[in-house]
């Protein structure tokens, strides 16, 4: 491997970690604090599956970059800069519906993501991805169901659902961005070509919103910038709270 | 017991006898087994308490996820928090076979009509309070309900087979949270010993008065509901941990605990009960904070729980027409 | 000074210091979210004073306990055991009738506590609190306006101003509690004796609950436990926000 | 000019004449003074933006009350925005003095109608950024706003001039920020050059199109209520933050700054001006979110302010009623 190709694979590492690991942070945050006991137990079970890709991904970019730093390091020791995860992510829960449109929107294109990701060179990578994307097709299918439960529900739930929906469209674009290093590693077989999975992701996605009889948002504002770093103001929040025990007791074992 | 014990035209006296008889002769109650209300109003109170105290138990731990100092740490608690959410729902499936409804338990959750256990009434400032918890609290409650898979009653004995062999994964998981900290920096063995210092004595609460002051415990014992009494199950969890604490390195906040070589028991100092009255009374640290998150939790997922009756609703007149059309 | 003395000096300053530190951060967090741009304003300028108070508190714990910590070494590294606040300040801000009910009954017992700590032997305190008493009549002025507004406003504000006042009121009671420090620092002419503010305090609340027609709620529950280190489980989170960047990098000069 | 320069009796032409030669008098125009419809329009709007964005810059601020890295730099924060909210004050009155409604201007700026400076569309991720928007946001500010100081329309300029007083303390304190940045340790100075790559174009930004892009600029100019054209200010900013820049030891983020000799001026790179576009339709990075807070915010506060209507509602017919029976 070369030095170039080894730092374009540890961030591809990082950023996948990344978003597995916000995503799951928010998602921890709903904790007996959801509608109903079943949803806690499914919601939980979600936020599993994306720490455990987490450590994965994360442990899997520390070795590749080679400086020592373990899943621990790289998850509570960077600051807001250093995170590359996609904005969906980092996106606050808001009501049920809020966080359902934005797990929906992340499940959608996740599942195209890590089917193909299973064909990866990298025989790490493959191998969370043969393992994410059966559970990425369960998050999908709980998603899937709430999205059409709510958007078909009441006049409440619906307005809800397609307001979160609003809320979280225009953090979709983003999902399917790819800088240089991801284009290198897409040509040496082991990234994914976001970009050709969009007519299929947007498909799914169409597909359950009629059956929602929810509206599909009007694309207009495409945010970018999670990639390199330029983050909104909700992470900083979130890694106050997510880090704050291993800066106040640097250097201890948990 | 199916037909074998009771047929609903004996006489109650005869029934009750034969009844007895079988819980004496170590066999279970089935949910449609005939059984005095009493023995059926007992079991839906113990059981929906307990279901209650898995549901109200995920607030102090759940307190810990967002903030969990490694990743391990975070998936362990976030799946010892999910075990509590399915333990509280077999719970309240053991009880609904006794004729419960579970919307009707949440209501008296909710309304402070039932009760849960008052552990989860003190707070968890620190992030080895997850460790005393897993430790005290999950080792004392496995000592309660460990002779609960023995327990008369059929789904209950069951449910609490499965519960149990949970709880003793997250037991072992605390003491590796304290083990830990114990082991670590001087910060970290002090954060350990404080949290002991909290979560001691409310533990040896948890397994209630003592038998002189617990008069119903003489019926449910009879009924094989509870198989030993407060103070025996207090005495083991108090001999099984002591070793414990001295493993780690840690002191039990009581200076009259000491080996009683006579008794073949720790002896321990009398314990607060005008705490206990007070914490049952609603004057615990965190009743009021426990209760108004709960219902506030209740009231917020109302329009979501209408939503997926109105769509289900939907889905059955949609499927009636279908079939209908063809 | 004997080192004992020293030492509940220390302790004196630092349960003051921590008072006015959280309800300042507390305040704080209200910036640009109030109902009105006024109050806004108004909140802001409580905060401002209780922040300016807190700094010279804890400056003064620093130098009596002589161990090189500084105000902000006091405010920024020490863990939630290590804070004497009264539990009454770290409660969350919840509406603005909660945070009207939490503020009242501060200033209501703040006002009375400062006058009385003007007559501190200790050149140091009565300084503070000639400046402070100034303030906190100001700050009782604004919080009782408002109870007795929402209290009187209308059916929605009366209700939501009761509930604040219920959520608020057990926490009362500890203001008026002293250990045995606070009552040796009263022998000596240094503390004030809390408790002999009680009648005045209550005689004050009564009066302004009558004008706002609310119900004085019944005592009940009195829990105490913040001036020895045990709080609830609220503080942890506003440490971790407010100590955030003195924790991700420490040492630093800001 | 009270009754001196108009007269409404005089016909439109002739008023319109001596308004314009009482304005090239460097005189003032005062609230009940006759003033062309365009004019008192212009001013609404220019002062209601102001306000309005004194309002929702309170937020990439306010963002960082709660975790100022010192107390001594938590206090000043906290004392700015205090100030910003106070210059959305009185802005708001300048304007109605010129018979608009501060609940229609804020009304306005709720629906999106109106508009406030593209600027407090950026977030405030770091520190860092509390410090760059002092020194350059606030530096570009003080530039735009101290020719208005001697604006035409009196209640306007006496708001500037005190505006403009706080506002150079302002941008002290945020170079003061950038300065121990800048002389700290490698992750502050990377942390202030990071912040300062952010904000840099963001600021040029702020003085608007360029003058051959700029449509009502002559017009205000005539008027007296803009001095300068926005190229002019623009070029104004570049020379003066170019050595404070150095002197932090920070690089602006423009490879084709330099020193141009012969105009005594920096030149700068070409202004993205796609960007100023998309920020000002609402593609900004936080438009939406500035927006949803502050309608959010207005919607919880509702029942406040009804309160607080009733509540002086009753207070004055309780003061009729004891009127009436003295």
């Amino acid at each position: 491997m070369t030095a170039a190709h080894t730092e374009d694979l540890f961030r591809y590492a990082l950023r996948l970690g990344d978003d597995s690991l916000i995503l799951g942070q928010r998602l921890g945050e709903w904790c007996a604090r959801s509608p109903e006991m079943e949803l806690d137990i499914a919601l939980m079970n979600t936020s599993l599956d994306l720490f455990g890709r987490a450590r994965t991904f994360l442990t899997y970019a520390g070795e590749v970059e080679g400086k020592g730093r373990d899943e621990d390091a790289l998850a509570f020791l960077r600051d807001v800069g250093g995170f590359s995860n996609a904005l969906l992510v980092e996106q606050p829960n808001g009501d049920y519906a809020c966080t359902i449109a934005r797990q929906f929107l992340f499940d959608a294109f996740d599942v195209a993501f890590m089917a193909a990701l299973t064909r990866s060179s990298d025989a790490t990578l493959a191998a969370v991805a043969a393992k994410a994307v059966k559970e990425s097709t369960y998050h999908l299918r709980f998603s899937r169901d709430w999205l059409v439960r709510l958007g078909d529900g009441t006049a409440e739930s619906h307005d809800r659902m397609q307001a979160g929906l609003e809320e979280m469209w225009p953090f979709l674009h983003e999902l399917f961005e790819m800088d240089a290093a991801e284009q290198r590693l897409v040509a040496a077989g082991v990234a994914v070509d976001r970009e050709a999975l969009r007519a299929g992701v947007e498909a799914r996605i169409d597909e359950a919103l009629t059956e929602a009889t929810l509206t599909r948002p009007v694309d207009g504002w495409q945010p970018v910038g999670g990639r390199r770093g330029d983050h909104s103001e909700h992470l900083g929040f979130l890694l106050a709270e997510m880090q704050w025990m291993q800066r106040a007791y640097p250097g201890s074992q948990w | 017991m199916s037909q074998t014990v009771a047929d609903t035209a004996e006489t109650p006296v005869s029934l009750d006898r034969r009844f007895q008889d079988w819980i004496d002769a170590e066999r279970k109650i089935e949910p449609r087994d005939w059984m005095p209300e009493a023995y059926r109003r007992t079991l839906i109170r113990q059981i929906s308490q307990h279901a209650h105290s898995e549901i109200i138990g995920m607030q102090p731990e759940g307190n810990w996820i967002t903030r969990a100092p490694s990743l391990r740490r975070k998936v362990a608690l976030i799946a010892k928090v999910q075990d509590e959410a399915g333990h509280g729902l077999y719970l309240y499936s053991a009880a609904e076979t006794l004729g419960a409804s579970r919307d009707d338990m949440v209501a008296d959750l909710l309304s402070g009509k039932a009760k849960y256990s008052s552990i989860f009434n003190y707070p968890t400032p620190s992030w080895a309070d997850i460790g005393a918890i897993g430790w005290l609290v999950d080792g004392a409650a496995i000592c309660n309900q460990v002779p609960l898979c023995r327990t008369s009653y059929g789904p209950y004995a069951r449910a609490m087979v499965r519960v149990c062999k949970e709880e003793s994964f997250h037991q072992r998981q605390g003491y590796e949270i304290m083990m830990a900290l114990a082991q670590g920096t001087p910060e970290q063995k002090q954060m350990a010993q404080e949290a002991l210092n909290r979560w001691w004595i409310p533990s040896l609460l948890m397994f209630g008065p003592p038998d002189d002051q617990s008069p119903n415990s003489a019926q449910s014992m009879k009924w094989k509901i509870k198989r030993h009494s407060n103070d025996d199950l207090r005495q083991r969890f108090v001999d099984m941990t002591v070793p414990q604490a001295e493993f780690l390195g840690l002191t039990l906040p009581d200076p009259d605990l000491k080996w009683n070589e006579e008794r073949g028991h720790y002896d321990f100092g009398a314990l607060p009960w005008d705490e206990f009255q007070a914490v049952l009374k609603g004057h615990g640290p965190c009743n009021r904070q426990r209760m108004a998150f709960r219902n506030k939790t209740f009231a917020d997922g109302a329009w979501v729980r209408e939503a997926a009756s109105a769509y289900a609703e939907k889905q059955k007149a949609r499927q009636a027409a279908a079939v209908k059309a063809a």
